[in-house]
């Protein structure tokens, strides 16, 4: 299957239905406690499999090497994008470092979408990448709050602080323990539960994409807050961002597919994570910003077009 | 008859990450009991919203505490310079309670 | 199997289950999000499906007659069950209006439920007819508005009007959009979701018609709105319907499996889509009255009862 | 002590598709901030009713606002004469609120 | 304008397994009309809780109910001597309905 | 795979992974409507699947003893943990009581758990072990109750009575009708609905246990209500009536996997239906007490290390 035909599987068609319902109006939705529990699903499958193939392949320096760029990535990438919000965009600092954290963390879903797309397209990315995604989720967040500079924690009594909010939030807990339990249990282990973590894998993403659809161009239609301008950003960061990533892969020498992942997930930007996170700890920020732009143009690029975009490059760079 | 003394009913409408936050403002003011209700919807200044959890950003919660006029006072005055930053609703009415001790 | 044996098939049994826990007074729930999350599943899977076969066996003339039979017997059917339910059931002109909107319209479950015993009884009917359910969902509350005459719609102002709530209807738009993807992806694209949507088919419609049992008995318990009359035109209302959807469908040649789901479509009543529209667009019409006996008299009816003589008497008529 | 000023609450139950009308109505009365809050079920002249979404026609919602006491009026007196025809029950408490220019 | 009466609202915080006893009380009060509300989680002498379905034997249910002031009486005078025993929590307002009659 | 080796399995790591994600205080949490439907879904799978084999197997004489036992079993064990609880525990009557009918009962989700892992061990327990469980789900109320004597029914009035809050309690009647199902459609009619409830049936059970971890841990935190003896004595209460358990399996002759099977049942305490009814029926014992010994304590106890030493027991009484 060649980089764009992907565009027609299931997967990627009930994005597109949803979107389209909610854009003609359609009162079709799916619950809300069956879309967060699809991804739950899809994250403890994800990390599952990632475990089990870690498991399989065995530790190595390239699984270091790939977790210190992911790292990288995630703490750099808000420094550049803040800027570039501030000036082309035109935020004031608290909204421009509250979205720049968005960008510098990942979509978990993007990612997995990808991963499905490579896979299809036989380059399934290394089971660590999953490790390497859970471990970019937060990293942005402290960047973004130091962007942010002085943060409204005064008015309102914040216990415990950032460390549960960022490192024991619930989707990292959830993707690094089941990778975890997929490298305990191993190939072996995994089989018994690999008839609802694998194979029914991909027809769920199916049904969650579908909501996804409906949520991502409900938040445009309602998006007050995006003007043209931040709009036009939320396409041109995941570019700049996946480029990065792609050549970031190419460098520390990672396979085609990998190199791939790597990109989607610097291209990627945060809607589940980090805006639980801001809006606890950023309040003043416009929510209805950073949602509508990561969650209403960059998701839907990303999945639409940003995959094959990213896919295409490391087949130039890395070679396929 | 069962008798009932007036107590001061608050409500914050408050999105979900901030829930915390609340509790802990209330505890300060020394109110010990409150309930938390689940929201659908709504329409505000800030646009319309309705609850979708795979972004719970935008969730939001409804903290209902009934307690005294003074400890009432008290959190209102804690809350009300931050309810327009943190998009934050308030409404307080007075209600009747047996019990009084209790609240 | 024979007819009547599909009566002791898991999928009924718990039908039946359901049915009797009610009745007993158990305690017994399904989550609402659960149920509306398998409905979702349910449509999504049939709609799916019916695609795949249609993009295997091709475009043909035979789709187009069964469309046009559908329409024509979502817009005919409402009349006379209107006439009757006036004269034999002594409704006012509203509420019988709002009643034979919903037997003109269609039930997804009976239909699921028939084909699933159509196809193990070995008659499938042919994939077009989810098409044709879809199309039928609607027509019906057109008639059933013109013969209410004067709607409500004074009172409350409605916006966008008919066209979203009754074309762009959550299921129509599930059902029909699926049916697309289907048709688009085929055969090869539906193999990595078929263990979704097509193995896991039969079990989720056991858990499902189990809270459809909970639900109708629960319904007629609580329904002080039906009276003897209205009881039992629930009941002889889709024996008729049902009796010229079979015929219909032998008229336009259609084979045994085909012509029988017709007669399911047919003898089917709405308690999804209509209600929830009636309920906007005729506020006055009593809810414990349409849903009363669409819900809670034909649908048990339909599915025990209905399916196994609607084919019965395809096999009589077009042979088996 | 931070200042109140008082306002109307209204609270009307209603079945969810007449939702976006109750909605548009208080839109015609000049009303632009409301919530939305879930029911599980309850009994009234009707009969009794508990929430199943399958057939969502009689899942019932709580359109919530606070408001001032003309703008009460006006969409009380819009939703009165149908009160009884579409089934909705409609109260009124008084309220106070903070920041006086938002409600 | 439309005529408004006054009326009591009566809202009973209580746990899901003794729903059905509160409605029954509030039935042989002559009360006929009821809401039941869902709740997220809450904190009270008892201690914390939040809202688990697997053992929903200390999920918790408001049941909302406006009626006469006589009636009110009557519930509260019912319930008052068991609020402490049972863990219920009960909370009366005034409100102003339309059509007296219903209520 | 050894005795212990078990903990190791994804489902009990599933379990330990919600349990440690709670103590952290970490966000992560699942929808209460998605729990309680994956508790639905494991309740009729289990019934589904002992029906299965109960009908391929034959009725004899071994269930009606087994049946016997366990109602025994269920009747007799709230008196001595009464009488414990009162004198070591220095429990008031009520909640001495209350707490007693809670051990009499079982956890669905440790007998599932444990025949899990019986099965994977290669000693899978009789089928119709399920309908024993069924019938040993509320006859440790009614005892409960009179060791109250007094109830507080004066108070409240309560209609229906104890017949509707018990036996035709919902999970009862659940277990009862799926196993019924099972055992009339047999082998031939479950092999349709065996994707769903056969085959997933591990993988749900983790995501269940994540859950039950979560649960668990939380109201171990939250618990006011325990006490250094309370909490002893959930662990000594689950021992002593494992091991009576295991005993009386042994002593009426059933095989190893069906003795341990019994003592996991006699070992388990309830945390789903007797609470409910016991809420209802001795509104003033301490929900607090019961649901943080039963959930909090004893659960997690019989997950991790009472399954494995009554199968260990088991193994040593009835041989392997
Ligand atoms: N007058 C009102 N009555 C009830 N709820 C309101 C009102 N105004 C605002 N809200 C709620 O508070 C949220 C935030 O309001 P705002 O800050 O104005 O956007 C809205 O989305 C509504 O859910
Ligand atoms: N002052 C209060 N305001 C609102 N809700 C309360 C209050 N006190 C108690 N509650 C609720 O009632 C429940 C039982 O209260 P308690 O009996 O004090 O544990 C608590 O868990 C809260 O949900
Ligand atoms: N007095 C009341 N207090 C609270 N809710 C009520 C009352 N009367 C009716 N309701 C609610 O409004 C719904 C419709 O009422 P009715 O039109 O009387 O059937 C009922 O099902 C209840 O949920
Ligand atoms: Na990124
Ligand atoms: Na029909
Ligand atoms: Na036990």
């Amino acid at each position: 299957m060649g980089g764009w035909d992907v565009l027609l599987s299931p997967v990627i068609l009930f994005f597109v239905l949803g979107a389209l319902a909610a854009f003609a109006r359609s009162d079709l939705s799916i619950p809300e406690s069956i879309a967060k529990g699809m991804s739950l699903y899809l994250m403890a499958s994800i990390g599952l499999k990632g475990g089990v193939q870690v498991a399989a392949a065995g530790l190595s320096v390239e699984i270091l090497l790939a977790a210190v760029a992911g790292l990288a990535l995630s703490f750099l990438i808000p420094v550049p994008a803040f800027l570039l919000l501030r000036r082309a965009g035109r935020l004031d600092p608290i909204n421009a470092a509250a979205v720049a954290a968005h960008y510098g963390s990942v979509s978990v879903v993007t990612f997995v979408t990808g991963v499905e797309t490579l896979s299809a397209a036989g380059m399934p990315p290394a089971g660590y990448m999953v490790a390497v995604m859970a471990l970019m989720e937060t990293p942005a967040i402290i960047i973004g709050l130091l962007l942010a500079r002085r943060t409204s924690g005064a008015a309102l009594p914040t216990r415990g602080g950032l460390f549960h909010e960022t490192v024991l939030n619930g989707s990292v807990v959830l993707l690094l323990g089941s990778f975890l339990i997929g490298f305990i249990t191993g190939k072996e282990g995994f089989a018994p539960v690999a008839p609802v973590f694998d194979t029914a894998f991909r027809g769920v993403l199916c049904l969650f994409l579908l909501d996804m659809g409906l949520i991502a161009a409900r938040r445009l239609q309602d998006a007050r807050a995006l003007t043209a301008r931040t709009a036009a950003l939320a396409v041109l960061l995941p570019i700049c961002n996946g480029t990065i990533g792609v050549l970031t892969g190419a460098l520390i020498g990672l396979d085609t597919g990998s190199a791939a992942a790597l990109g989607i997930l610097a291209g990627s930007a945060s809607y589940i994570a980090v805006p639980a996170v801001i809006r606890l700890t950023l309040p003043q920020a416009d929510p209805g910003l950073y949602l509508g732009m990561s969650l209403a143009v960059t998701f839907p690029f990303n999945i639409t077009l940003g995959i094959p975009l990213y896919t295409m490059l490391a087949e130039r760079i890395v070679g396929s | 008859m069962t008798e009932t003394v007036e107590r001061r009913r608050i409500e914050v409408l408050v999105d979900a990450p901030l829930v915390k936050s609340v509790v802990r403002a209330s505890e300060e003011a020394g109110i010990r009991g409150y309930t938390l209700l689940p929201t659908l919807g709504g329409a505000g200044a800030g646009g319309r919203w309705s609850d979708d959890q795979v972004s719970g950003a935008q969730s939001k919660v409804i903290f209902l505490t009934v307690t005294t006029e003074a400890k009432c006072d008290v959190l209102t005055d804690r809350l009300a310079p931050i309810l327009e930053s943190h998009g934050l609703v308030l409404f307080i009415s007075p209600v009747d309670v047996v019990r009084a001790e209790k609240f």
